[in-house]
């Protein structure tokens, strides 16, 4: 595009440290160099987990010029200590043609703080043979998906893959368990600590989540593994489903899935609320004290261009969604389902995490309470009480 | 109590050998010093019999009792270490104890013993105290009480008083004499020290390069020694050795420019011998002139000479009092040759 | 010496007790070894299960070649190398200084900054890492190797000088008194007559260091990020984590990381161990 | 001679204030770099910390004044903070065992055999590999199901054990893998140590009588106490800075059963949910407060050693 | 070169006074020796000479020059340690020319003192060589080397030769001697061992607590001793003291059971003193019955009777060959009452 070419520096860090991800985020970085040639790009990919813990560090000192994070409240801290740039302008003066349907994934006191560049879906993804073996149908019903679980069980198999040893994948299944046992509003105020924990509603999401538990539907030592560890589960087909984004796709991909073997479906109804959804959003920022903000914005605006976007998100790169309105959708089955179901299934709304809607040290003492219960279901009461002792401090 | 009987006692580390056959009868109650000079084999011979070194040929009786192979704890002996091998985190009185309690002897017994042995040895005010708040010289009078208190049938000591200032050393060696005394039993000692083989031993043992060289009584040994090694090794400052040959009866002296008549079966003439001359046995001789005066040494009670004879050999003159004469005085060296020795040049054994 | 010494045993005991030690060394380097194997193994076996048996083929250049051409593993390295020497050379040049002072003067406090020292050193270390790391972040030094350099030099002097300390201390003060007479002065004396004879002390003392250095994750984990300025310690987990599951390139990994503290601990064994029991703390 | 007795006298000549005063300003001189680089980068911190621990600070930014609100959050009944420091003093008391351990296999070393050296090598080994590759190869040992752990066991019959994923076991697992390295370390010492043991009293006891176990715990052991205090302080300090493997092997978990005070306060200042410095350096405080205890019995029983030296 | 002159010299460390402020003057050129029982304060008394203590009142000078601040270095004193304090990491020649070298002194006169030095100690040879591939001696030679290539004005020696074994501290001794000789200096010596200090000496200075007890050449110290102290401490074995009181003209002894006629002007009547025998100026009397044999030791050469009078007061005889009574035995003593002499039994000054 017409743009002038940039020169001087530009360091990105990127926490795209799996494999796929990582490939992705080094083929941007260079085509975006070879439209560039003088354009000095460094890019450091660190740790996805590590990074985490590292993003405040890197945006006090030394800031580099773009970084990676996370969309909605993952945002609060940074923005309200002034760490990020404001780039309401690129929205405003039309830099960032179609974003406009995820600007408010973005907004936080009315501005805009960072560009999106991709999302994803989450759902259910199944070993699609062995459900033809057993003779199972995609469940739409919380009561034929437990049904279906008792035959996988009675196969001598796990209906579900899970690695809880960082925890935030239990957070997936509380999220979906609680918006479909609650609906998404209800889920909600939990995230913003309107509601008790103790709440006799929350129990009933727990109670639902009982009921897989106890018929042994998740694999055993979820605790010990991570969720990359846990994919063999489901790859050797000792597991059936694994309740996950979709960038898990390239990885079971990689260890030898067909697409005749792996299939997704949305996470089936509970309770008659509107369908809710997880689809959180990942980002780019600027941090307040980058050294090189034109470089940066170029890159942002680079990154989110309807071309880019269709290139990245393809399922041969990211296998993720799109965040550009003017992209197309990559013909990949996973891609053409989530974005069909993120459209018109999830009427109750989108979420982003339970870590990113929850505040952080809610979401981090939340989190261990839902590993604990997920191994130790008997312990909810007190689980619940610790949860909302929490609540009552943190929300002040 | 009994005595010990050694034969034949051969060591050997690997390849080498350090000890050649020894043969040794020590009686009982008897004190018996080993001497000799620094790595002949004092330390070995006195740990084959504790049973800390192995024998390797040959056998140790004590009493009539077979021990060669026997544990160091079932020999009946008990030793005494120049370092005093005194446990630091016990008292003197668990020191004392310790090896009666490891053999499991009741407590009134223990007590009654080191009581006993506190008593001989003066110690009843340390009893409490920890070896570190001793002094050497009671640090090794503790060493000595728990060999008391095993109440061996053989005491060993090797080099126990080494390791003290010159004071307190004699005064220990008196203790040791009295100890002796006291208590009877068979010691065998060893020592460095001049002074205590010759005023501790009943018996002394001179060892060389593993070997045994003469085996008597200290005087015995003083005045009647076996060898020019035995000789030289006993008695100080050590013997003047003069060469000289045998001529008519007589020895040729060169340094003294005199021919000796000794009272010994000499050998034939022209036979190379050495003469051995004791420094307290001679005098300055202020009107001679074969000896230049090198150095005098008076300590008041007793003086030095060190003269160069006229041949370019050395001789020391121990004299009571002072000596006259001084620094490069011309003197002679007056002597009785009744005093002198005669050793034989080549298989240095004593011609008598 | 105790127990009995072998020697002085029966033939069948000393022949059981050699047979017995290679046994007791396998078990005890068990986990090594497994890890070992495991990074000469194709990924296949893991995916086979074949995690314990012997490896179906070896695929010691191929798993090791991902660790070095593949990954950021050699640039962790080198960062550890540029981390480590320089910290090593300084604190032990710090020590030597604080130590003669602490060890050949006598002054008030002496004592105290000795104390000081030591106490210093044992403190957890987590008190120090919210003021630390603001420290660095302060002077700009956040997540660079300077950085980590500069804290560990000033932390590692509180062990450093209470080594160097006692050793000078050992050393006869009588050398100290005969170069005072021959009218030598003090800093002469520390470099011609001191430091000479400390030699065996700097040799150990650098040994240590470079293990204790090498091995150090907290640290990095909080005054750096990213390969630019982390070590191995750090660098292995984030290699970890870009191939989380894939055992056989993760073992091959932590294998090159701890390479250079246990080649150094096989060259300078001597020394190793003498630092530990002259020191004798960490 | 005469040339010999010229002296080499240099004139009385005035001073300097430096050459007179030499001696004593040369150690100051010489202090001096050491000194500020500690205070800097130790000491101060340590005060700092003191004073973090009044406030609530996001590390970002205004320091809030809270007094003792920290402390009486952390002391007040935080669950975290419990379970952290019963695992403290799990550690402590664990981590010891690798002193009686080390002795042992330092006394099975103990001998001159053919190749010994490499031996004592081998077994110390473990010390120099990084916490955080022994944590990962114990987390390997461990894995729930390929583990050689349950390799093993499963060849016994027994098992398997998800050590690492249960919250009763995990902690000790943990530890289990410290004290391979620890173990390592005090066997070292206690070679050194049995080196130094007077061959003299050795054999005073044997003809006492003294043999096996007695000798050991009589005569052996009593003059170990060196070694022996050494290894105790170096495993004090080793336990109670427990962090590496933690974070390693288990991140605190699961479900946060594995803290120690040393990782819950890095978890509180910096981790991904963290940021409550305040709150984090009042652990801190309370792990120093921990720790004075044991730096304050090793200083005084090196100012006894000092006392009466040069 | 110069003597040193020591005037009113008080040393405090803290609280704790340890010199009592010493007078003391050396002449140039003279062997001074420091004697005293352990703790006197020699080593202090050298090492405040040498500046390595702080002269906390007092002054000392070295020739004429006021010594007492300055530098070690500026005083023009050389010092041999103990423990010879040589630079392990330094040959033979380089531990030698450190000094000078330090100094900036050029490189040729350096190697020009140090050969000289080297050819007086005859250490040429061992050049090359670092401390540790020398024997003991060699080593204390070097460090005397060290402090000859300084040409200091005093040499100061804080017992050389107590870490030598007995055979080499003979041999050192005598070369020590050689070197005062050879090239004059002041020299001071502190050492234990009477032998040295009786042989060495132009001059024993005889501490005592901090305090000068008596200055004198050797033979003077033994022969004449100011009081008690200094009477028992030269002399080995040391002198006999027996109580007595004077009455009429005499000394009444009751341990000899006798009134001794000693020329000597005696104080009033029925006042206490001390009389004191020389060992070696006793012998048993087998004819008499005033004392018990205890023990007796029989060295060859010389031999020892420890007596118990009957009043109980233990008494040592030193003859020369055997004594000739038995442990057991009632004996008498035979003495010269001129060769006693009589210390004032509360001052223990003597009585001239
Ligand atoms: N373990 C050993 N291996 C080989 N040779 C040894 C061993 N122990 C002693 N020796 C040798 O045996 C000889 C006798 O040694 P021993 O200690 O008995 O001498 P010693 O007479 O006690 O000497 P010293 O008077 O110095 O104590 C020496 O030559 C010594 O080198
Ligand atoms: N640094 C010190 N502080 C306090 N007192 C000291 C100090 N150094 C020495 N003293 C005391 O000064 C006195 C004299 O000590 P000095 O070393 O001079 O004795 P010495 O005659 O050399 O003894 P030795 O014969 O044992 O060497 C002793 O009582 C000693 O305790
Ligand atoms: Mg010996
Ligand atoms: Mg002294």
């Amino acid at each position: 595009d017409g743009h002038a070419k940039l020169s001087g520096d530009l360091r990105i860090i990127s926490d795209m440290s799996n494999p796929a991800p990582r490939a992705v985020m080094e083929g941007l970085a260079a085509d975006f160099g070879a439209l560039h040639p003088d354009l000095n790009i460094e890019l450091d990919i660190v740790d996805r987990e590590a990074w985490k813990t590292q993003i405040r560090n890197a945006l006090t000192a030394n800031a580099p010029d773009v970084i990676n994070w996370y969309a909605a409240n993952r945002m609060g801290p940074y923005v309200n200590a002034g760490l990020f740039e404001d780039i309401s302008d690129m929205y405003a003066n039309g830099d960032l043609p179609g974003l406009e349907a995820v600007k408010g994934a973005m907004t936080l006191d009315g501005k805009q703080w960072g560009v999106p560049y991709t999302y994803y879906q989450w759902g259910i993804y199944y070993r699609e043979d062995i459900f033809n073996e057993l003779g199972l149908e995609e469940p739409e019903t919380f009561e034929q998906e437990l049904a279906n679980c008792q035959k996988i069980v009675d196969s001598g198999r796990k209906c579900y893959a899970i690695g809880t040893k960082f925890l935030w994948t239990a957070g997936g299944w509380f999220d979906y368990l609680n918006m479909r046992t609650n609906g998404f509003d209800f889920h909600m105020q939990l995230a913003r600590g309107e509601v008790e924990w103790t709440d006799d509603r929350v129990r009933e999401t727990f109670a639902n989540w009982r009921k897989i538990i106890d018929m042994g539907g998740y694999i055993d030592d979820h605790q010990s593994y991570s969720w990359q560890e846990a994919l063999k589960f489901m790859t050797d087909g000792e597991a059936t489903a694994y309740l996950i984004g979709n960038f898990a796709v390239a990885p079971m991909r990689d260890a030898g899935l067909g697409d005749d073997q792996i299939d997704f479906y949305q996470f089936p109804m509970i309770n008659d609320h509107p369908m809710g959804e997880d689809a959180p959003t990942d980002t780019f920022h600027i941090p307040a004290n980058a050294t090189n903000k034109d470089n940066a914005r170029a890159f942002l605006q680079y990154v989110t261009s309807a071309e880019v976007q269709t290139a990245i998100n393809s399922g041969d790169a990211l296998g993720q969604l799109p965040v550009n309105a003017n992209s197309s959708v990559d013909a990949d089955e996973f891609l053409e389902q989530g974005f069909e179901m993120l459209s018109n299934n999830a009427t109750g709304g989108v979420a982003q995490f339970f870590d990113r809607d929850f505040p952080a040290e809610m979401a981090s003492v939340g989190m261990e309470g839902l590993q604990e219960f997920m191994v130790f279901p008997d312990n909810l009461d007190d689980i619940l009480a610790r949860l909302e002792d929490a609540r009552q401090r943190i929300y002040k | 109590m009994s005595g010990l009987t050694i034969s034949n006692v051969i060591k050997r580390y690997g390849e080498v050998q350090v000890m050649h056959g020894v043969d040794l009868d020590i009686e009982d109650g008897e004190f018996c010093v080993f001497v000799g000079p620094s790595g002949c084999g004092k330390s070995t011979l006195l740990r084959m019999i504790a049973g800390l070194e192995e024998t390797t040929e040959g056998s140790i009786h004590i009493g009539a009792r077979d021990v060669t192979r026997m544990d160091p704890s079932e020999r009946g002996v008990a030793m005494v270490f120049q370092t005093y091998a005194l446990y630091p985190h016990m008292t003197v009185k668990e020191n004392m104890g310790f090896g009666l309690k490891m053999n499991g002897h009741p407590r009134a017994e223990i007590d009654k013993k080191v009581a006993e042995a506190t008593r001989i040895l003066k110690l009843e005010e340390y009893l409490s105290r920890k070896p570190a708040a001793l002094s050497g010289g009671q640090r090794q009078r503790v060493s000595i009480g728990r060999a008391i208190v095993r109440g061996p049938e053989v005491f060993l000591f090797d080099e126990p008083l080494s390791n003290l200032d010159a004071e307190l050393r004699v005064e220990m060696r008196v203790e040791i004499a009295r100890l002796h005394k006291e208590i009877g039993a068979t010691m065998i000692y060893v020592t460095h020290d001049q002074v205590e083989a010759m005023t501790l031993a009943d018996k002394i043992v001179v060892l060389r390069a593993g070997r045994i060289e003469q085996v008597g009584a200290p005087l015995e040994l003083y005045r009647d020694p076996d060898n020019k090694f035995v000789a030289g090794f006993i008695g100080s400052p050590a013997m003047n050795f003069l060469g000289g040959s045998v001529k008519g009866g007589k020895v040729q002296v060169p340094a003294l420019d005199a021919d000796l008549e000794i009272p010994v079966t000499l050998p034939e003439d022209g036979r190379a011998v050495t003469v051995g001359l004791r420094p307290e046995h001679l005098a300055v001789d202020p009107n001679g002139s074969t000896h230049i005066v090198e150095l005098t040494e008076a300590l008041g009670g007793v003086s030095y000479a060190y003269l160069m004879s006229t041949t370019g050999e050395k001789i020391v003159i121990e004299e009571r009092g002072d000596i006259r004469s001084n620094e490069g005085d011309t003197v002679g060296i007056s002597y009785d040759p009744a005093t002198a020795m005669v050793f034989d040049g080549e298989t240095e054994l004593r011609i008598r | 010496m105790f127990p009995t010494p072998i020697e002085k045993t029966s033939r069948t005991w000393q022949l059981t007790y050699q047979a017995l030690l290679p046994v007791a060394l396998a078990i005890w380097l068990l986990p090594l070894i497994a890890v070992a194997t495991f990074s000469i193994k194709p990924d296949a076996d893991f995916t086979n299960g074949n995690y314990w048996g012997l490896p179906s083929s070896f695929e010691f250049f191929t798993n090791y070649g991902k660790v070095f051409f593949e990954s950021d593993m050699p640039r962790y390295m080198l960062n550890s190398v540029l981390i480590t020497v320089p910290t090593v050379i300084g604190a032990v040049a710090l020590s030597c200084m604080t130590g003669f002072a602490l060890g050949v003067y006598k002054f008030n406090g002496n004592l105290w900054i000795f104390f000081m020292f030591i106490a210093g050193n044992f403190v957890p270390f987590q008190i120090l890492m919210v003021p630390v790391r603001d420290l660095s972040v302060d002077l700009g030094l956040y997540d660079t190797k300077l950085g980590l350099v500069l804290f560990h030099v000033a932390f590692q002097t509180g062990f450093c000088t209470l080594f160097m300390r006692n050793f000078i201390r050992a050393l006869p003060y009588a050398l100290i008194e005969a170069a005072r007479v021959e009218g030598i002065s003090e800093w002469r004396i520390f470099f011609f007559v001191v430091m000479p004879l400390m030699k065996p002390a700097l040799a150990a003392l650098a040994v240590l260091i470079f293990t204790f250095i090498w091995n150090d994750y907290f640290w990095a984990v909080v005054l750096t990020q990213g390969p630019d300025a982390q070590p191995v310690t750090a660098g292995i987990t984030s290699f970890n984590s870009q191939y989380r599951a894939a055992y056989h390139l993760m073992s091959a990994g932590s294998i090159v990381a701890a390479l250079p503290p246990v080649a150094m601990f096989f060259l300078m064994q001597k020394h190793f161990i003498a630092g530990l029991t002259l020191g004798a703390v960490k | 001679m005469t040339d010999m007795v010229s002296p080499p006298i240099p004139p009385q000549r005035s001073r300097g204030w430096y050459k007179r005063n030499e001696i004593a300003v040369t150690p100051w001189l010489f202090l001096l770099p050491g000194i500020l680089f500690f205070a800097v980068y130790v000491i101060i911190p340590i005060f700092q910390s003191f004073w973090i621990s009044f406030h609530e600070w996001d590390g970002l930014g205004e320091k809030v004044w809270v007094g003792t609100g920290n402390y009486e959050r952390l002391l007040g009944g935080d669950r975290k903070f419990e379970v952290s420091f019963w695992n403290n003093i799990k550690w402590l008391f664990l981590y010891l065992l690798a002193i009686p351990a080390g002795l042992f296999i330092a006394l099975l070393l103990n001998q001159t055999v053919r190749g010994i050296r490499l031996y004592k090598s081998m077994f110390f080994f473990p010390f120099v590999l990084s916490q955080v590759v022994v944590g990962l190869v114990f987390s390997w040992f461990y894995l729930p199901r390929e583990g050689l752990l349950n390799a093993i066991l499963g060849v016994v019959g027994a098992g398997p054990v998800n050590i690492l994923g249960d919250p009763t076991l995990a902690t000790y697992g943990i530890i289990a893998a410290g004290l391979w390295p620890q173990t390592a370390y005090c066997m070292i010492l206690y070679l050194t140590g049995l080196n130094a043991v007077d061959p003299e009293q050795i054999e005073a006891a044997r003809l006492d009588g003294a043999k096996g176990w007695k000798m050991l715990w009589y005569v052996v052991l009593p003059q170990l106490r060196p070694a022996t205090f050494i290894a105790f302080v170096v495993t004090i300090i080793g336990a109670l800075r427990s962090f590496d493997l933690i974070s390693v092997m288990t991140n605190g978990g699961p479900f946060g059963s594995t803290r120690v005070l040393s990782f819950y306060m890095f978890e509180e200042s910096l981790s991904e949910f963290g940021f409550r410095m305040g709150y984090g350096a009042a652990i801190a405080v309370v792990l120093f407060f921990i720790m004075l205890f044991f730096i304050a019995y090793f200083l005084y029983s090196m100012y006894r050693d000092e006392k009466g030296a040069r």
